[in-house]
């Protein structure tokens, strides 16, 4: 059977829910950082796969996904600054714990 | 095209293969006591010149190296832009030399900030 | 042309050759990076040994030419010792991890016209992108082995390798602005004049950084001797410490070898044939990296981060742009009279910027 | 994981232990070193790898038998050591020593200065990474040298060559001729290892300004030697206290602002070239004559004590004897030149990084034969 | 540390490792070329002569080690003081000659040759006849000017390397 | 952060001392008798079938032709095992210049140096870390017997009471020569090694395991 | 035939290295196998005939992002064991899955217009057009750019010490 574009919708998805269930299940906030990672990757097979299925001579999936890169890219620099200001100054990445935006 | 990756792909499953039995081999020649083989709570233990290791062994480093890794993740995202566009520079013409001048100007505002905040110092 | 190889005789794309082409490559190349490590072993004891008035290793075989055969099987059958406090499917991962990426980067290298596994079309950015797997190896292997001079080295690594990358991959961009494509066989065919007098700053960067990635001297701060004892893999032993050895060395000829593809122009010369001139260049090179490891101290860590991203980034993006520059008004190729012109760049830029930045912070209060 | 209380250490900072067989530690010695990331918060030495026990060993040897032992001191240089201790039993028993033999000993003296500098410069750029090459071109100096002493006393590191009241024996007449052969071509060969590493960059951004030891520093601690005259501490016992004849020989002590590493490392340089200078008027003026005084086998000191100190090549070296009138010493003490060069480590590695705790380690250059003793 | 000067001491440094490159090396080949050692030289095992020594255990006194070890008895027969054990460790000495040194007879000298690695410990300890002098156990000029005449010529690195640079 | 002469260490010098203090009393207890010399190959005389025999050929020239050395440089001896190594001599024709400072990666422990209690159990402690085959030479009249320090109180009495020795280089240092002849001596011993076990031997041993 | 089975072995591998990110106890080993999971993502982009897509996703994912992440890992405390999982296990678990069903039943309902050309082979020349020309996605270059330095600057200015 030869692979289409579901294939690749459906292993995406499969890692969108990995990820999720991985994101809300964690309490290491990197850990919940790396399966937001994993979100985005899937995303951006999906957009990957739609621009080669649908619009295969025009990229604009591909294009896009280089901009999910960059929005992953800024999102881990600032996410993990976050993470060790946090860290720093409570020695603990539970997010649990992490309760100071709260009042 | 496909054909190339297919190659690189079925080369990758040799190399794969060739570096994994590199480790393996020993192991082999192990059970057939050519590779001797004499484990011991001293000998396996950390060696840190001849005295016993004090404290842990992983240690909560510190995060100076931190800064460059993220001025460098910034960078390299930035390179990304910049290959497509050198191949295409001649066909491209200079509007697209005046953008990605633009570009590698905004980021160098980062770059620059790094640097007067003594973000790449070494501390 | 000269007497071809067998391998001129199969494209990469001819259909029924498939296979066989792939057969043939794999185990070329693997063949290519054991021997040339050994050749490279060689050189280095011999050649470091000369240049300290010594003889080097000439007992095995003649002119010792036998002694990394005599290494490697010793080390083969040398025990293999895990740390019981070693993360053991990390540590034992480490070397596989760092050696398979550097023999992939030999997938796209050309040992002649057309010659290599596949002219991918992302060729250079192939090999960057794939070389940067291997610094995880070096990672899981300080990180794995439960030593802190282990770890002290991958952070060393981390930090060199996360602050080098940018000036090569800079440094390939002017490479590639000239070229006008990514393909590793195209550059080489675009290399009318060698580049490295087109861009002889590239060179230089590309030069300094290179070493700098694979550890070489003066760079070799991850497994300095007389400071972190042997660094990441000081705990490896007997076959998994002979792939890290041969991880070195085998770094080092890809260096060269990319070294020589964007810049000597491959595998082009007069008189010998394609394939050994690609040898003979990739041999200088690393002759050069003995030459300067046998010279030269080692930098500190700080001193290394501030060479890469004071001097070396900068530079490579000015350079980034003159070669832009150069290639808008001269679309069609690179006049000679340019080398002159960017010597003297070169020189001047050097000379300029080494007067704008410190290189290291001394004592920090503690 | 559920404490929340703040913590004023933003990351733990570790020890590391650098010895006692590190590549780099020069011998024994061991660091414990306390680093957060890479930088030195603090240091503990911890000493006594190689505490042989020679000071006591001396209480039961004869006087003569203990000159093999001063050897093993700081084993490097032992012909100072066989020396300075020469000179106290010397000055003890009131021995005067023939001329030509005094000429012998500043020869021996300095040859092994020369000796230890190739040996100090060597090892310290290798400790700065320079890849065995400073190092091994130093050896092939040194085994010049070497080659004179194998010639006059039959070994090439113990030479058990310095006797009570003289020297063992008189130099063979093959001696003088290697002698001037070889400071015809050193000066060259100095000359060469500048080139090799003087104006490195690297080297030079490894060591100026590292491991700075202030001049009130080294004064306080007691430091002398190169160590401290490249702090800027004018002493040299040749010119402070003449000692043997050091006062018919005209020379300069290279001292030295800074009181860095590369400091140290030119003043040692230039101290070679002194010694050259010394060596070339030695071979101009030497005497013929006796080359020991009459001394009886056994000597028996009258009770007293005393103490000689000369400068030995890493510097200040002290002999304490005490006698009672036996053939043994009752009790000696050596004051030890690495041993009192080390104490500043601490304060001059705070703050540096790692890299910098190997170099100014290098920089110092001791012998654990005589920090341990 | 600024950058000063853009690496002219490099260069410098990288021309000195070349030329050596160049320059023959001052290796010996040790197993085949041998080098001449000192005529003095204190090689690895002592030399005894039965001959001249007298039994009076001077050296054994001297010796700050120890190795020296002497059994004289009365000799029955022609009722000579004769010496019946004169071992040497050699695991013990330091050659430091104040052996050869002190003895009043001059019977006992320094070897001459230094291969003397054995496999067990208890081949180090030698006896008797195997102290004599023999062709493979030359003695050495260790205070001994007479026989330090007749050994070869010690071998300088100096002149090797004078040789070479003219 | 403050860190003064008043700063606490993260640990306590003293309890560290103590403890290396009880390895050092529990080891000289342990280390009555000399560890006997492995000699036995001097005397055996083993018969194999040609192709073993070939094998172990190759094996042992391969070990014998590159030794590296494990840094063990206690005392002066060691400046006559760098003299060794150095231009002169040059021990890298034996394929010996690599000097490795992590004892798993070194096949030969040269005792270049007088052992003293206090450094006996780090000795000890790189020797039993070394990756086997592994063989050591006892340098010097201290490595063989303490040498010149031998009444001392605080100096082992040679190195095959902690270690056991394969060759004893006698010397106060030897010559460079001598140590050379020393491994070459050393070489000849580990050709006449089987590292490749016999079929029945192989057969038993794996039973037991 | 290639192309299918490379999609299926990529696909279970990234599937099974997903897992493991998630419940790996072990954070060093999960971002190892975070990264296997990049590596194999990048493998899916080949099939797709994204080739420079690839290359990049190596390049900025196994070389920038996750050595930021286990710089990140080994700066903080409890690696061996520090990957707990909250109370919200089930509920999450449920959640996860209803979304996994609602999507796949969405893919599989929806029929797609799958276009018949083939795709654009070299993939870096014309992703230059789309990019850099005046026709072009100029804008939102220059805007990552933006979002690039603020990225910069935002971690800077947290991350710092006073
Ligand atoms: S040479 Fe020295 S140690 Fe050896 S036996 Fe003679 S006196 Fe004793
Ligand atoms: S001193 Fe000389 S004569 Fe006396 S016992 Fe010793 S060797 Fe014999
Ligand atoms: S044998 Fe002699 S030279 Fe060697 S360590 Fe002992 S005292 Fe020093």
């Amino acid at each position: 059977m030869s692979v289409g574009l579901e294939h690749y919708l459906v292993l995406s998805a499969v890692l969108f829910c990995i990820g999720l269930y991985g994101a809300l299940t964690k309490r290491n906030a990197v850990i919940i950082l790396m399966c937001i990672e994993l979100m985005l990757n899937a995303v951006n097979i999906s957009l990957v796969a739609f621009s080669r299925y649908v619009v295969p001579t025009l990229l604009t999936g591909q294009v896009f996904a280089i901009f999910v890169m960059v929005v992953a890219a800024a999102e881990v620099a600032v996410g993990l600054a976050i993470i060790l200001a946090i860290y720093r100054g409570l020695t603990d990445i539970d997010a649990s714990n992490i309760n100071l935006m709260k009042w | 095209m496909l054909a190339n990756y297919g190659l690189i792909g079925l080369f990758f499953i040799i190399v794969a293969l060739f570096s994994l039995s590199m480790p393996i081999i020993p192991i082999v020649l192990r059970y057939l006591k050519i590779v001797p083989s004499h484990p011991g709570p001293v000998k396996n233990s950390t060696f840190e010149c001849g005295v016993e290791t004090i404290g842990k062994t992983w240690v909560q480093f510190n995060f100076h190296y931190y800064f460059y890794a993220l001025v460098f993740l910034a960078i390299d995202v930035l390179v990304v832009f910049l290959y497509p566009w050198a191949v295409q520079l001649r066909q491209l013409g200079l509007f697209s030399f005046f953008a990605v001048l633009v570009l590698v100007f905004i980021v160098v505002i980062g770059y620059v900030y790094a640097w007067k905040k003594k973000v790449l110092e070494w501390k | 042309m000269m007497p071809n190889l067998p391998m001129q005789a199969v494209p990469p794309d001819w259909p029924g050759g498939y296979w066989w082409h792939w057969l043939f490559f794999s185990i070329l190349l693997i063949a290519f990076v054991v021997i040339m490590v050994m050749g490279a072993i060689w050189i280095e004891r011999r050649g470091m040994g000369r240049m300290q008035s010594r003889l080097g290793p000439n007992r095995t075989g003649p002119f010792g030419l036998l002694q990394p055969v005599a290494d490697a099987i010793k080390v083969l059958l040398k025990e293999n010792i895990v740390p019981d406090s070693a993360d053991k499917l990390v540590h034992w991962l480490a070397p596989v991890i760092a050696f398979a990426p550097v023999m992939m980067i030999f997938a796209v290298v050309p040992f002649q016209n057309g010659a290599l596994l596949a002219d991918l079309n992302i060729g250079i950015l192939y090999v960057v992108a794939v070389s940067s797997v291997a610094t995880l190896g070096v990672f899981m292997a300080g990180w794995g082995s439960s030593n802190k001079y282990s770890l002290l080295g991958a952070m060393r690594n981390v930090a060199a390798v996360v602050s080098y990358e940018m000036p090569l991959v800079l440094a390939i961009v002017g490479v590639v602005l000239v070229a006008g494509s990514l393909s590793m066989n195209d550059i080489v065919l675009a290399q009318d004049i060698p580049f490295i007098l087109l861009q002889p700053l590239g060179f230089l960067l590309f030069f300094t950084a290179g070493c700098a990635e694979i550890n070489r001297s003066p760079f070799d701060l991850m497994e300095a001797d007389s400071e972190l004892v042997a660094g990441f893999h000081t705990e490896y032993s007997g076959m998994k410490f002979a792939m890290f050895y041969l991880v070195e060395y085998a770094e080092a000829i890809a260096i060269s070898a990319i070294i020589t593809t964007l810049f000597l122009g491959g595998w082009r010369g007069p008189v010998l044939p394609p394939w050994l001139w690609f040898i003979v260049k990739i041999f200088i090179v690393f002759f050069f990296m003995v030459w300067t490891r046998t010279t030269l101290p080692r930098v500190r860590i700080d001193q290394l981060m501030a060479l890469a991203w004071k001097f070396l980034f900068p530079l490579a993006l000015i350079n980034l742009f003159i070669t832009a520059i150069q290639v808008l008004v001269w679309p069609d190729a690179l006049p000679w009279g340019l080398i002159i012109v960017n010597i003297a760049i070169m020189v001047i830029l050097v000379v300029v910027w080494s007067k704008f930045f410190k290189l290291g912070w001394g004592r920090l209060e503690v | 994981m559920t404490t929340t209380e703040l913590m004023t250490l933003k990351t733990e900072p570790f020890v590391l232990n650098f010895g006692p067989l590190h590549p780099s530690t020069h011998g024994v010695y061991r660091m414990r070193a306390t680093l957060d990331g890479e930088v030195v918060l603090d240091i503990e030495p911890v000493f006594g790898y190689l505490h042989r026990g020679i000071e006591k060993l001396a209480e039961e040897r004869t006087y003569t038998g203990f000159i093999p032992l001063t050897d093993r001191l700081d084993y490097i240089c032992p012909m100072s050591n066989n020396l300075a201790y020469c000179l106290a039993v010397e000055k003890l028993a009131g021995i005067r020593v023939p001329e030509r033999a005094e000429y012998l000993r500043v020869i021996m003296a300095e040859l092994q200065r020369l000796v230890n500098h190739f040996i100090a410069v060597g090892t310290f750029l290798n400790d700065c990474g320079a890849f065995m090459t400073p190092v091994v071109y130093m050896l092939r100096e040194r085994e010049k040298i070497l080659d004179m002493f194998d010639m006059v006393c039959g070994q090439r590191l113990t030479y058990n060559y310095m006797r009570i009241g003289g020297v063992g024996q008189d130099i063979p007449e093959e001696f003088l001729p290697a002698l001037r052969k070889f400071l015809g071509t050193t000066p060259r060969f100095i000359e060469e290892m500048e080139w090799l590493l003087k104006q490195n960059e690297i080297l030079l951004a490894r060591t100026k300004g590292v491991g700075i030891l202030p001049r009130d520093t080294a004064i306080n601690c007691g430091i002398s030697g190169p160590v401290a005259r490249a702090s800027g501490v004018n002493r040299d016992l040749r010119k402070a206290d003449p000692y043997s004849i050091y006062d018919r020989f005209e020379f300069d002590i290279p001292t030295g602002e800074a009181g860095d590493c590369y400091e140290r490392y030119r003043v040692r340089i230039e101290e070679m070239r002194q010694s050259l200078r010394i060596l070339e008027q030695v071979t101009k003026q030497i005497p013929g004559g006796p080359v020991r005084a009459e001394v009886p086998h056994l000597i028996r000191p009258p009770r007293g004590e005393a103490y000689a100190h000369l400068e030995a090549p890493k510097g200040e070296l002290g002999f304490y004897i005490v006698s009672d009138n036996s053939i043994a010493p009752y009790r000696c003490h050596v004051r030890p030149t690495s041993l009192i060069n080390l104490t500043a480590l601490r304060e001059m590695v705070r703050g540096w990084k790692v890299a910098d705790l190997i170099v100014i380690f290098g920089s110092i250059d001791i012998t654990m034969g005589e920090v341990d003793r | 540390m600024k950058f000063e000067r853009y690496g002219i001491g490099i260069i410098k440094g990288m021309t000195v490792t070349i030329r050596h490159l160049l320059r023959h090396p001052t290796v010996n080949q040790f197993p085949e070329q041998r080098l001449n050692v000192s005529r003095r030289t204190r090689g690895n095992e002592l030399i005894w002569s039965r001959e001249k020594c007298t039994g009076c255990a001077t050296c054994a006194k001297t010796c700050p080690q120890g190795a020296i070890e002497i059994v004289t008895a009365t000799n029955a027969e022609n009722n000579k003081y004769e010496v019946e054990t004169y071992r040497v460790d050699t695991g013990y000495c330091i050659q430091c000659g104040l052996c050869v040194e002190a003895c009043p007879y001059d019977a006992v000298f320094m070897g001459y040759s230094y291969e003397r690695a054995k496999y067990r410990r208890g081949e180090l300890v030698q006896t008797n006849d195997e102290l004599l002098e023999s062709p493979e156990r030359p003695a050495s000029g260790y205070y001994h000017p007479d026989i330090a005449g007749k050994l070869p010529v010690q071998t300088l690195l100096v002149d090797k390397i004078v040789e070479k640079r003219k | 952060m403050e860190v003064g002469s008043d700063r606490e260490y993260i640990y306590k010098s003293s309890e560290l001392d103590r403890h290396e203090g009880q390895i050092i009393e529990e080891l000289k207890a342990s280390a009555g008798e000399s560890i006997p010399d492995p000699d036995a190959w001097l005397d055996e005389e083993v018969r194999r079938n040609i192709v073993l025999t070939s094998l172990d050929t190759v094996v042992n020239w391969s070990r014998r032709s590159s030794l590296w050395t494990a840094i063990c440089f206690p005392a002066c001896c060691a400046f006559e095992l760098i003299a060794a190594e150095g231009p002169r001599f040059d021990l890298s024709r034996f394929g010996m210049e690599i000097l490795r400072a992590s004892p798993r990666q070194a096949d030969l422990m040269i005792t270049a140096g007088t052992l003293t209690w206090k450094m006996a159990p780090v000795v000890r402690r790189i020797y039993d870390q070394m990756a086997e085959p592994k063989w050591v030479i006892a340098m010097g009249a201290c490595g063989i017997s303490g040498g010149i320090f031998r009444s001392s109180y605080n100096v082992v009495p040679g190195y095959n009471k902690i270690i056991p020795v394969d060759v004893y280089v006698p010397g106060c240092p030897p010559r460079p020569e001598a140590l050379i002849y020393g491994i070459q001596m050393l070489q000849k011993k580990i050709a006449r090694e089987h590292p490749i076990p016999d079929p029945p031997r192989l057969l038993q041993k794996g039973k037991q395991a | 035939m290639g192309l299918a089975a490379a999609y299926w072995i990529m696909a279970v591998v990234a599937v099974l290295a997903a897992l493991g990110v998630v419940f790996l106890r072990n954070v060093f080993r999960a971002a190892l196998s975070l990264v296997l999971c990049f590596i194999t993502v990048a493998g899916l982009y080949i099939t797709l005939s994204a080739d420079f897509l690839a290359a990049v996703q190596i390049l900025v994912y196994v070389g920038a992002i996750s050595v930021l992440i286990i710089l990140a890992v080994m700066m903080t405390r409890e690696v061996q064991q520090g990957s707990p999982a909250n109370r919200l296990k089930i509920p999450a678990f449920i959640v996860a899955a209803v979304v996994l069903g609602i999507m796949i039943y969405t893919v599989t309902a929806t029929s797609w217009q799958v276009a018949s050309a083939a795709p654009l082979a070299p993939t870096t020349v014309p992703l230059a057009g789309k990019l850099f020309s005046e026709s072009g996605f100029i804008l939102p270059v220059e805007i990552a750019a933006m979002l690039i330095l603020a990225a910069i600057l935002g971690a800077i200015v947290i991350a710092r010490e006073k």
